[in-house]
């Protein structure tokens, strides 16, 4: 058995198990799904001391490099003159990959956590949950582009149904609104993904392909069709592999979220229960980012390299947009929201310099911020949980009410502001010089930029701490008076187990980032060397 | 000299009066009036014509012949109007709609 | 270790590793196991004592001796690998040595100031935070690892200004001195991206050393040339300004000064040891570490915000009431006289500054923590509801404290630089350079040295108004309240040794056994190589004397004023008391325009997400739920209304063929009738 | 204009005013009268189309017969009938007569049409039959030709009218008996 179809399927075994299993245990429901997600937890703490790394493990657009590969034919139809339909079973890991899928695990371990507040409807929540969870890790391994594009929508459904039926107030409305932007941007991937496979031939079965390796490769693609490079096709008057590349850039950066097409995500994050939240901020973003690394500077690279600075400047957008926006809010939930938006902008800027540091960087960004996003939404919901509310303003002085809570609360914005010592500070410092470099390097974005990025840095501190003084230092004061104050106990044991693994890992990354680096490097400068050469002239 | 037309004429002024009675009268008896208006009519134009016919005699000959004719339906029809007027306790046909749908 | 390296140097490298570690060691065994124990004190005072023993062993192998630096992978990120490691060089042990020493007694004296305080064990947490990032960032041997550590500085000062997070103030401070420091942190972050994409290293030996490759890199043609890249020059300016800024933050320089007279929320120890002694020194190392970066156009931009930084702090503090405020001011004024004595070439003066400056500043601060605590005490005794830190509250405590009031006169006359002190050394020496400096560079140069002058009268003053206030005189609040007690001393040996410790060291032997030529400090010697030379001529004896008779001077017109009272006392109301009280108006600048700037742009900004993008989101979602309405009317009505219409005409027609159903069977013949007869008529009319 | 032309005339004119009286009179009675006027009328008018024999049968049997037998009838269908009867809109030209009025014009005018296009004098057999002299002159009686007629050539449909008239006449006497239970 393939450990990352084992990985993948783990949680839906559960989540049948818990179909079948009869209502009247539904207090077990919540052990399984940890049980699973446990499980999977271990399944990928062992792909990752199992990975090996060096050049010759880097996989990208090399099919032998990549590890723990399963490659079995899934729809296999004779069209006749139209040669045959080829799509696989295909999953495998590279260094990109590897460190993204041990995040996500624990990631979902945490949402399981989370998951006890939950109290109604149980079966569906935790069935969706699990269905949900084998989509994430599928996407994260798939090489095929139908199977990663079946994970991808097969995500969306329990999304919708889990935010909008477990969510708040207006949950309908996120719900709807996330769904219809996300599939927005799917429906064009699925035509996108169609133009591919109809221009990529298998140079060995001489078959169209899904492979997404084979995708990389400009030999395998047929002279004069679509996207091939040498044939200058044209859609709409502009070149077709632009064309293309746009389309699934605007798929990704609907799930990263890119200023202006986040507004889905503060809704969606309000809304969502907090496990929910957690998966939506730690996994669900981070997809976006991964697709836009595999897939569009990965099949797109000449398009990536020629549009990296409008791929930066959305980035920095992101950044100073996001923070300006954190800054002016008023509910907790949603200034975690914006402020996902200005961390994820260091992602989409570290990208787009195509320098090692500065992709590095933003794989690392979307490791840590997995943790710490995780970390900050598990917060929030401790706190909703206790007196249903989150408005900023309707606290103060909790660090004397709750000192242990406040301290996860202070480990994890300090973090969030990238505090050295945690992982973001790292990870947001190679972004920014992987795209001050990156002028040096290969001209793509221009010196400004990551001086502006930087200046993202800053608003960060203003509103973390702008948050922390307002919520929790001062003398106590709590809009639903004594009722509150009692409520508003200390953080207890099960949510300890949740917060200090983060926090532990979010200072382990910061002062040994070689931990996720070291893991990537090979395949970083692989995509690097890729992107550079492979598509050029 | 008496032409024709003007036998026709009267004819087709009596068949029209005959015609309207049946379309408008709410009476049984007076339809039948009616329906005599008209055969007459008929008949008078088959007397008329009869005239060129000195030989055969075709036209007084059927003119007879709707007489009787016109009796015996007369007959059967005042029979019918009976019966329905026991039957429905009135000779209006308008109240005698068994037939609508 | 990268290379071979004799045993001694070895075990130099892990002393030095362990008197860093030590701080953080007490951190963390105080944070896990002493979270109420009384044992956390001692337990961060004992490792800061053996902190300051290796410091200062370190320092004898060290200083003038050679240069150690070792380092370590520590990841790779790239092609690129990031090192970890320590470099002991002249500059990095006097600070080693100089932080253990100052944070020593500040460790005594906190076990006692701070003992009846709920937070005591995290008040030793964080001390000891602090102590482990500061030694750590003067001893990291690259950039990256250096700003981590900057940062972290930062965050336990930020932890410590908001140690007591209850009260309002305090944490409106610390969060102001974070995101001011947070400023100058991008500052420096821009700056270290600047220098790797130049010289594709973090490593400060290699950067900086003579001859490293900030040295061999030259600016030609408007380019910023090094070994590879080339760079347009506005980059280099750049990363000076981003260094500047850096320092301006954690020195306190205007125009990020704002700060630090907040941060005087703190407990009193923390200020003597972090905002007066060592973090905002650490801006001043930076610039040391990083001299090699600066031009010379840039150096005397450095000086003139130095001299105008000091000048201003100074005549603010000589208007304020509240006394750790004014001690703030002065710091201000001494770092601006660091800055500038690094801006004009005097490198070795400078950290000489730093060094007495830490000493002196400290003791006052400890000082007026007893002071302080005094008053409180009194308050407290007699519940009334007084401002303990206001001067205008204080007098003739000289007879109830008097050891205080000695430390306190000392540090005071330290801080004027009159003879005998060891400020008097090193400030004279900033003054006498100023003055060299600026004879070469035209008249407008020579306004630096005036104000420095001007300066250094303006500190004789408000240091004797500050001491004649508190420790001459009648103590006001007796004089206010008649009926109160008053039982105060100097406390116990755990406030007393650490100013007697201080007090000495703020005395002239420490330094120079000469205590009128500053040039024959030791210090000096091991910082020759940066150092301008300066020719020993008449001016080093003409200014010295100038500068001290003039602040003599001062002090007698202080002493008219505010013992005599009979002199002319300069209006209270004018503009600039006005502007010297309200602390020139920056604050009130920076809350009212760039603080609301960025709200207003953070609500602008959320108001176009809002309107904007969502509205435009929704105007989407409105289009389409409009289009559906179009889809579903047009199915409705048209699709399905072609069907329901062709339903209702047959309909129609069945219902109009039905009425002829009607059973009335004359109906029937009228339209029997009606249609023969429009047979016919068709026929007449058309078919004829 | 001759006697004859007058009389006809004359004897159209009741003829038409009597018909149209049975149409407007809205007392049954009196339209059944009035019928009677204009069968004799109509009597007359055959006479004046030179078929005396036709007259008499016309008079003996509807006059004698059928208006008999519609008066019974009236007479039987009792009170309610006659009420009807009355109730009946006594205005010629109502709006639920107009219709019928309509239709009845429209025919008119219809025929009038045809009878004048057709210019029935002048058609192909008549103008043959005044040629051979097969027009029946105003003095000859056509009662002997019509007895011989009727014996010979139109012995055939004679017979099938006579046995008709049986059926009409046993069927005329089977609705009428008395038991009422049927239908």
């Amino acid at each position: 058995m393939n450990i990352l179809t084992l990985l993948i399927f783990t949680p839906v075994l559960f989540g049948l198990i818990i179909l079948l299993l009869p209502s009247s245990i539904r207090a077990s429901f919540k052990y399984i799904a940890l049980l699973a997600t446990l499980l999977q937890l271990g399944f990928s703490i062992w792909m990752y001391l199992n990975f090996k790394t060096g050049a010759a493990y880097a996989g990208i657009n090399h099919e032998e490099q990549f590890q723990f590969v399963q490659k079995l034919p899934w729809i296999s139809l004779d069209l006749g003159g139209a040669g045959k339909m080829q799509i696989e079973y295909f999953v495998g890991i590279d260094g990109i990959s590897v460190t993204l899928l041990v995040m996500t695990s624990l990631v979902l371990v945490i949402a399981a956590i989370a998951s006890w507040e939950i109290t109604s409807n149980l079966k569906g929540f935790f069935a969706l949950f699990l269905l949900l969870d084998m989509a994430v890790v599928g996407v994260f391994c798939a090489l095929d582009f139908f199977l990663f594009y079946t994970f991808y929508e097969l995500m969306l459904l329990p999304l919708y149904f889990l935010i909008g039926m477990w969510g708040g107030a207006r949950r309908e409305y996120a719900a709807i609104k996330f769904f219809l932007y996300t599939l927005f941007g799917s429906v064009f991937m699925l035509l996108v993904m169609v133009g591919l496979y109809l221009s990529v031939k298998d140079p060995v079965t001489g078959n169209h392909t899904f492979n997404m390796v084979q995708m990389m490769n400009p030999k395998n693609y047929i002279d004069g069709s679509v996207f091939s490079i040498l044939s200058h096709q044209t859609i709409l008057g502009m070149p077709a592999r632009t064309v293309g590349f746009v389309v699934l850039f605007i798929a990704f950066a609907i799930k990263v979220p890119v200023v202006p097409l986040h507004t889905w995500l503060p809704d969606a994050h309000v809304e969502a229960p907090t496990p929910v939240s957690i998966i939506l901020a730690g996994i669900l973003l981070k997809i976006g980012g991964y697709g836009i690394i595999r897939i569009c500077s990965g099949i797109f690279p000449d398009v990536a390299y020629s549009g990296a600075y409008w791929l930066g400047l959305l980035g920095v957008i992101s950044i100073l947009y996001g923070a300006f926006n954190a800054l002016a809010q008023r509910d907790l939930k949603r200034m975690i929201a914006y402020s996902s938006v200005s961390h994820m902008g260091f992602v989409l800027l570290g990208i787009a310099s195509q320098t090692a540091e500065g992709i590095s960087g933003a794989v690392l960004q979307m490791v840590s911020h997995g943790f710490l996003s995780t970390m900050l939404f598990f917060l929030v919901g401790v706190i909703y949980n206790r007196v249903h509310d989150r408005d900023i303003y309707n606290f103060r002085g909790l660090g004397t009410l709750m000192p242990k809570y406040t301290v996860y609360v202070m480990v994890a914005f300090f973090a969030s502001l990238g505090l050295p010592g945690f992982s973001a500070f790292v990870a947001e410092a190679f972004s920014l010089a992987g795209a001050f470099k990156s002028h040096n390097v290969n001209g793509l974005l221009p010196y400004w930029m990551a001086v502006c990025g930087s200046v993202g840095i800053l608003l960060s501190a203003a509103y973390f701490l702008w948050t922390l003084q307002r919520m929790f230092f001062g003398t106590v004061s709590l809009k639903g008076g004594d009722i509150w104050k009692i409520a508003l106990t200390d953080i207890n044991w099960r949510e300890t187990l949740a917060l200090l693994p983060l926090a532990l890992i979010a200072l382990v990354l910061g002062v040994m980032p070689s931990l996720v680096l070291g893991k990537i490097n090979d395949s970083v400068l692989a995509l690097v060397q890729f992107t550079q050469t492979v598509f050029h002239r | 000299m008496i032409t024709l037309a003007d036998f026709m004429i009267v004819s087709a002024v009596l068949f029209c009066t005959g015609m309207f009675i049946i379309v408008s009268k709410k009476n049984s008896i007076q339809i039948l009036i009616g329906v005599e208006l008209m055969l007459n009519a008929a008949i008078l134009n088959l007397v008329a014509f009869g005239k060129y016919d000195r030989i055969n005699n075709s036209g007084q000959m059927f003119a007879l012949f709707a007489i009787v004719l016109a009796a015996a339906t007369t007959a059967v029809a005042l029979a019918i109007i009976l019966n329905v007027y026991k039957q429905y306790k009135t000779i209006d046909p308008d109240k005698i709609k068994q037939l609508k749908d | 270790m990268s290379k071979a390296l004799p045993y001694q140097d070895i075990q130099t490298i892990y002393f030095a590793i362990a008197a860093v570690v030590l701080p953080f060691a007490a951190f963390v065994i105080n944070f896990l196991f002493l979270g109420k124990s009384k044992l956390s004190g001692w337990v961060s005072t004992l490792a800061i004592l053996v902190s300051s023993v290796l410091a200062a062993i370190i320092f004898t192998r060290v200083w003038n001796v050679q240069q150690i630096h070792v380092k370590q992978i520590w990841f790779r990120i790239g092609d690129s690998y990031l090192y970890t490691g320590i470099l002991l060089n002249n500059l990095s042990v006097l600070m080693l040595g100089l932080v253990s020493v100052i944070a020593l007694p500040v460790h005594i004296y906190s076990t006692a100031y701070m003992k009846d305080d709920a937070g005591y064990s995290r008040y030793f947490q964080y001390l000891s935070f602090f102590c482990f990032s500061m030694l750590a960032l003067v001893v990291m041997d690259n950039l990256i690892l250096l700003y981590a550590f900057w940062e972290l500085v930062g965050f336990s000062s930020y932890l410590l200004i908001g140690f007591w997070f209850d009260r309002a103030n305090a944490v409106q401070a610390n969060k102001k001195a974070f995101i001011i420091n947070r400023i100058g942190d991008i500052g420096l972050l821009t700056a270290i991206i600047i220098l790797f994409n130049q010289y594709q290293t973090f490593d400060i030996e290699r950067l900086f050393k003579e001859g490293g490759l900030i040295a061999s890199s030259t600016i030609k043609n408007g380019l910023w040339i090094s070994a590879d890249i080339q760079t347009p020059v506005i980059w280099q300016y750049i990363a000076c300004i981003g260094i500047f800024l850096g320092v301006a933050a954690k020195s306190a320089q205007f125009p990020l000064h704002t700060w630090l007279p907040d941060a005087m929320e703190g407990p009193t120890s923390v200020s003597a040891l972090i905002h007066a002694a060592t973090m905002v020194a650490a801006g001043v190392f930076l610039l040391g570490r990083v001299y090699p970066l600066f031009n010379p156009a840039e150096l005397t931009t450095l000086a003139v915000i130095g001299c105008f930084t000091a000048f201003m702090a100074a005549t603010i503090a000589l208007t304020q009431n509240d006394l750790k405020r004014i001690l703030a001011y002065s710091t201000i004024s001494q770092l601006g006289y660091m800055v500038m004595a690094m801006g004009i070439g005097a490198y070795a003066t400078s950290l000489f500054h730093l060094v007495t400056h830490a000493f002196f500043k400290c003791l006052l601060f400890l000082s007026a923590g007893i002071v302080i605590h005094q008053i409180k005490h009194i308050k407290e005794d007699n519940n009334l509801d007084i401002d303990p830190q206001d001067i205008a509250n204080m007098g003739g405590l000289r007879k109830k404290l008097p050891l205080t009031f000695i430390a306190t006169l000392i540090g005071g006359l330290a801080l004027i630089g009159l003879p005998l002190t060891s400020g008097y050394l090193s400030k004279e020496g900033i003054l006498i350079t100023t003055y060299e400096w600026a004879q070469g560079k035209g008249d407008m140069m020579l306004l630096v040295p005036l104000f420095a002058f001007f300066t250094s009268c303006l500190t004789a003053f408000y240091v004797a108004r500050m001491l004649l206030k508190v420790f001459f005189g009648d103590l006001n609040l007796q004089f206010l309240n008649p009926e109160i007690k008053i039982h105060i001393g100097d406390g116990g040996w755990r406030y007393k040794a650490p100013l007697v410790f201080l007090a000495l060291c703020s005395l002239f032997p420490f330094f120079s056994f000469n205590p009128f030529l500053h040039e024959e400090t030791w210090l000096l010697y091991g910082f020759s190589a940066y150092n301008s030379k300066s020719v020993f001529d008449i001016m080093h004896i003409a200014i010295p004397v100038l500068v001290n008779g003039a602040s003599l001077l001062i002090i007698y017109y202080a002493y008219m004023i505010y013992m005599k009272r009979s002199t002319i006392v300069l209006p209270q109301s004018g503009l600039l008391y006005r502007l010297s009280f309200n602390e020139w108006y920056i604050d009130r600048f920076y809350n009212r325009v760039v603080v609301k700037f960025v709200l207003v742009l953070s609500d602008m900004a959320f108001w176009f997400d809002r309107k904007v993008i969502d509205g435009f989101v929704n105007l989407l979602e409105k289009i389409g739920v409009f289009t559906a309405g179009i889809a579903s009317w047009f199915d409705r009505y048209i699709v399905d209304g072609i069907l329901h219409l062709s339903a209702v005409i047959v309909q129609a027609i069945g219902g109009f063929a039905r009425r002829f159903q009607n059973g009335k069977v004359q109906y029937y013949l009228f339209s029997m009738l009606l249609a023969v007869i429009v047979v016919f008529i068709l026929k007449i009319l058309i078919w004829n | 204009m001759s006697i004859v032309q007058v009389l006809f005339y004359f004897m159209g004119l009741i003829t038409l005013a009597s018909a149209l009286t049975v149409a407007i009179s809205k007392n049954l009675v009196r339209s059944i009268f009035m019928f009677f006027i204009t069968l004799f009328a109509l009597a007359v008018l055959y006479v004046l189309a030179l078929a005396d024999f036709v007259a008499v049968t016309q008079i003996v049997i509807y006059v004698g017969g059928i208006l008999v037998l519609i008066l019974f009838a009236f007479m039987l269908s009792g009170k309610e009938a006659l009420a009807a009867a009355q109730l009946q809109s006594n205005r010629f030209i109502s709006l639920s007569n107009l219709p019928a009025l309509l239709l009845a014009l429209l025919f008119l005018v219809v025929m009038i049409n045809v009878i004048f296009k057709a210019d029935v004098s002048n058609l192909q057999w008549i103008k043959e039959a005044n040629g051979v002299k097969n027009v029946i002159g105003s003095n000859e009686s056509m009662i002997n030709n019509i007895g011989i007629n009727l014996m010979t050539r139109y012995l055939l449909p004679f017979e099938a009218i006579s046995v008709l008239l049986m059926v009409a006449l046993v069927g005329a006497a089977h609705l009428s008996r008395r038991e009422g239970t049927r239908i």
